[in-house]
């Protein structure tokens, strides 16, 4: 063998070993206990993979490409390791939107490499544009297809996950609606995908197509991404979000087949069928349709008056709830959304850990869509340093409740919104929630009468067995820290 | 080369594999989960040098500089992104000492 | 053609694949999947078919027809065992009818 | 497109449809209710793909393809359709090996035909063996070293497969053990190894292979698979089928990958890695590795004096069995061997009914490996209609034993030995079993002192809570229904 397909042999070699890696690597992510080892297996395999890509035979621009891998791995690591926990979901977006990005512009490079070549092809043989075609361009027609849809698909994927990342970042906070919104999507959407297909079909018959058809191309299709994400409440970012990381994975795949990368082929597919599997799992567990998140006119439904629900809110102040609890044989722990605003998980495990050290035991119960990301709840806990094995799932738990003496619901609100399974007027109706209501006793942290983000009254706080304790997350539970102090004075 | 066919192939049991793969993997990771195949997306990097190796003229230089730059956005951050939040997931300690006998 | 590479995922994928999906198989139906993967294996009668199609002296076509053979074998009996055994795993009549109703 | 080269897509395209249909079928095996449709849909893949193949270009032969397609299919058709439910484990083990020989088959046609063409090459232009070789032999090297593992490995699988096949009929009962028989059977393998490198070699260095190394190759790797399985006890043989059926799984893919078909490649490597994973689940249920299984010094091992069981065997009749359980509350039904042997699973379906008919709570418990396969008892019962939803597995049950008023252990015998979980010297310690002894009381139907598969005594039989109900299993069960019956006279 010659020196360079040597060379391409190893790079194949190493391509394979990485892709193995990656689905290794999500194959632990099956527990707790053995992820972490996943992803260092999968993130040697990545690194092996970008560094034997330098001695692919014919490579150029060398000084630029790893300018721009050390501005871009230096951003992102710098940022990626200062963010805090709660801020994750923003950050998931961003760094999708930057790979759909990636995949729209290689699609460009390669489809603009294609027109050029063809273009000089037919100037030199201008007869009989078939056999140039054959003799200049590097791309077969299922390729050139790809690299338009994969383009397509990962521009999209790219200005929406970022308007996504500004929502959640709190960047842009309303929803931006207008009359005819959704007929003016569906035209940017039929334009660029007609500006997409004139060029191909100039393409496929192998004349160079315009250029200004690929620029109107791009940029409907960027628009298309920005247009189409606007009018999503911010609240519904994380369902959009892992639809775009589904759609980069399945741009990259595309963008991997037109350069013949089996790596990327792999790896984007199973990204694809990851992403949207996640999708209609969180789409589920929130009771709504995928179409329904993108389509959005969430809470305007409700086919009926809504049940009246009576009954008093009753307070109940931190030292009382703390001795309760003290005295308590069994405490299920519930956090939502608001626990994540608060960033009271580390309050809260304190108190936790105050309660199992008088012998109680202490579980904490997780709904699927606590929070505004799946398992954001769990990763919270985790930064706090709860085990997981105090952390028990929906299904699990649900069945307990009853044996459960306090129940202690922190920033949670529709995942316990026991209307879910009473009122079938409600829009929340149907979705699966923590049966917090069935426990003896249930202590509320909230700081009023705010509503949960399905913007619906909660039954269970104006239950005979409930109490509220106000407060902001973190001040509350501090306040029961305190409280449980005192009592060993 | 890949083909047709053969590339069919391939796309299905990809697919099919991210699937079942994924279906095992259990709530209370999903976070990490969705930053962790976004990381795994982030082989597009190696498909921007590529392109931008192969890259001839001023266009298509600027354009794989920015391929290659946003993909290495994304590689890093969700590799450091998902590391992280992995890291925090721990065993209560006797539990931890039974993972470790093993 | 299938190369090298292609065929060493195309190997890997397909046994990920099967590894993932076999083992969500429930003890129950153990001895039909052992049938039922034996007849899957049984696509052999179309290597068979093509290796005795291409056969050209004495010696290769009495092998090709001994392939085929037993290839035809396998696959018939595979299927018919395993569909035989599947036929008989009845739910109890309220579970049957609630499962048609989905 | 031509003509020929339109066939072959259309060809391709059934191929991975049939594929697709086979993953898909396999699938829905996690759910009874959905198997039965899934290995429709596999089979009609598989039919299209049969069909296809006969319009592939150049196919000669079509006369020997078609009689050797309908006598191969009608025979099995016909065994299949009529062969006893208990002697499913033979039929696996027969239409295995039928495969492995195809494979095997299949790798010798084609290194036949690669031979023949390297040597009329080399005939035409001796000077320079390497040109010739290009230009004729259509096997590239890594083809040609597939060829022939995939031929070694389907050889075994084939000759193993109806020896093991031969056991569980009753033709062949006796293990064959004589002294250095490993020694002798390790030859046999390099032996079958050396000629085939040598052969492979010669083939890789472009000269024509001696065709005695080849019949050589394939006598000694046919020998091997029949010298491999004789020592092994016929009560062993599931395993070992399912390791041949892995097996042949690789054989298929490797040949599938010589003749460059992706359909053969997929299949069997999803059968390679399915008959693996299940070899695996097997052996642990069984308490055993692998080697143990083939390399089989069962039993013989005891690390030292098994535990004295003392106690009486304490003998019921039939009428004050079928009383006990017409009252009691909750029956479990724990069926074994015997139940297959004596083909009593449909008058134990009619007791069992009977006492539902009474009110009685009746529930099927099945060990993983109880019968002589894995999920024979599950096969055996659905055969005499029992619904699925009344059998539970081990794990389910057994926390619910000491629930239960009566557990009828039926031919059973390891698989409920409490020797199991208290005797460290026993061969079958660590297997996990049914806690059957902790029912409330036991009733044993077996036809006398016979023991189990492991050839143990069994601590259940002697326990105070314990009675022996001897007889066959079907006449036994016979009796008891004829007891039920006599109560409501
Ligand atoms: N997890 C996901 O993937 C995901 C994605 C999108 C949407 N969602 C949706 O999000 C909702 C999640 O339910 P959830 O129960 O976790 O949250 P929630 O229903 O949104 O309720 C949050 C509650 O926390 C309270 N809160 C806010 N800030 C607080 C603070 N600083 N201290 C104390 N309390 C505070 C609020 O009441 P006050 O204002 O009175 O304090 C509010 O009632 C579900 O409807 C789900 O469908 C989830
Ligand atoms: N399932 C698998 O995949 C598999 C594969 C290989 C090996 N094995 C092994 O097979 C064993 C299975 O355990 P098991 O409890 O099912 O069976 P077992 O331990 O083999 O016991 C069978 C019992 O049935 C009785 N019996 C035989 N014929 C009978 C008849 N006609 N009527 C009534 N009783 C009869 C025998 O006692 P009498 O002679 O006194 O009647 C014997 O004690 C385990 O050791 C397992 O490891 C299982």
């Amino acid at each position: 063998m010659t020196l360079p397909s040597y060379l391409s042999t190893v790079v194949d070699a190493v391509y394979f070993v990485a892709a193995v890696l990656f689905i290794w690597g999500l194959k632990r992510m099956s527990s707790p206990r053995t992820a972490r080892r996943g992803i260092i297996w999968a993130g040697l395999g990545m690194a092996a993979a970008i560094v034997v890509t330098f001695f692919l035979p014919g490579m150029h621009n060398l000084g630029w490409m790893i300018a721009a891998i050390v501005v871009g791995v230096g951003l992102s690591w710098w940022v990626g390791r200062r963010v805090p926990m709660t801020a994750m979901p923003q950050m998931v977006a961003l760094f999708n939107g930057m790979g759909g990005g990636a995949a729209a512009a290689i699609g460009a490079v390669e489809l603009i490499r294609f027109n050029a070549a063809l273009q000089l092809a037919m100037n030199l043989s201008a007869a009989r544009p078939e056999t140039a075609f054959a003799t200049s361009g590097h791309l077969g027609s299922v390729e050139l297809i790809l690299a338009f849809v994969g383009a397509l698909i990962g521009a999209i994927s790219f200005t929406g996950s970022l308007i996504a990342f500004a929502k959640l970042q709190g960047w842009m906070d309303r929803r931006f609606v207008f009359p005819l919104q959704r007929w003016v999507n569906l035209a940017i959407f039929a334009a660029a995908i007609a500006c997409g297909a004139l060029a191909l079909t100039a393409g496929l018959e192998h004349h160079a197509f315009a250029w200004g058809l690929l620029v109107a191309f791009f940029a409907l299709s960027l628009a298309f991404g920005i247009a189409m994400t606007l009018p999503i409440g911010g609240a519904d970012m994380p369902v959009v979000i892992s639809m775009y990381n589904a759609l980069t994975g399945l741009a990259v795949a595309f963008e991997g087949f037109v350069l013949q990368n089996e790596a990327m082929i792999i790896a984007g597919m199973v990204v694809g069928a990851a992403g949207t599997l996640l999708t209609q799992l969180m789409a589920k567990a929130m009771n709504r349709s995928l179409g329904n998140v993108l389509f959005g006119n969430f809470g305007a439904a409700g086919a009926g008056e809504a049940q009246e629900i009576s009954g008093a809110l009753k307070p109940i102040d931190a030292n009382d709830a703390a001795v309760m609890m003290a005295y308590a044989e069994r405490v299920a722990i519930v956090p939502g959304y608001g626990m994540a605003v608060a960033q009271a998980q580390h309050k809260i495990w304190e108190f936790a850990r105050l309660l199992i050290e008088r012998g109680v035991k202490v579980k904490f119960a997780i709904h699927p869509v606590a929070g505004r990301m799946p398992g954001h709840m769990n990763v919270l806990l985790a930064e706090a340093g709860v085990p997981y094995d105090l952390i028990e799932d929906m299904d699990d738990i649900n069945p307990e409740f009853p044996n459960i003496d306090v129940a202690l619901v922190i920033g949670a609100n529709d995942v316990v919104n026991p209307v879910a399974r009473t009122d079938k007027n409600s829009p929340i109706y149907g979705m699966p929630i923590l049966d917090v209501a069935h426990a003896k006793n249930v202590i509320v942290i909230k700081r009023g009468r705010g509503k949960g983000f399905a913007g619906i009254e909660n039954a269970l706080f104006y239950a005979d067995n409930t109490r509220m304790l106000y407060g902001d997350g973190q001040a509350a539970a501090g306040e029961l820290v305190a409280g449980l102090k005192t009592l060993d004075i | 080369m890949i083909t047709g066919f053969l590339a069919l192939y391939i796309f299905v049991l990809a697919a099919f594999t991210g699937y079942e793969i994924i279906s095992r993997v259990p709530v209370i990771l999903h976070t990490p989960l969705m930053s962790g195949s976004n990381f795994v997306h982030g082989i597009v990097l190696v498909g921007a040098m590529v392109a931008l190796g192969h890259a001839e003229t001023p266009a298509e230089i600027a354009i794989g500089v920015i391929a290659v730059l946003l993909s290495a956005g994304n590689v890093a951050g969700g590799y450091v992104v998902t590391e992280r939040m992995l890291e925090m997931f721990k065993a209560s300690r006797p539990a931890a000492s039974k993972d470790q006998a093993r």
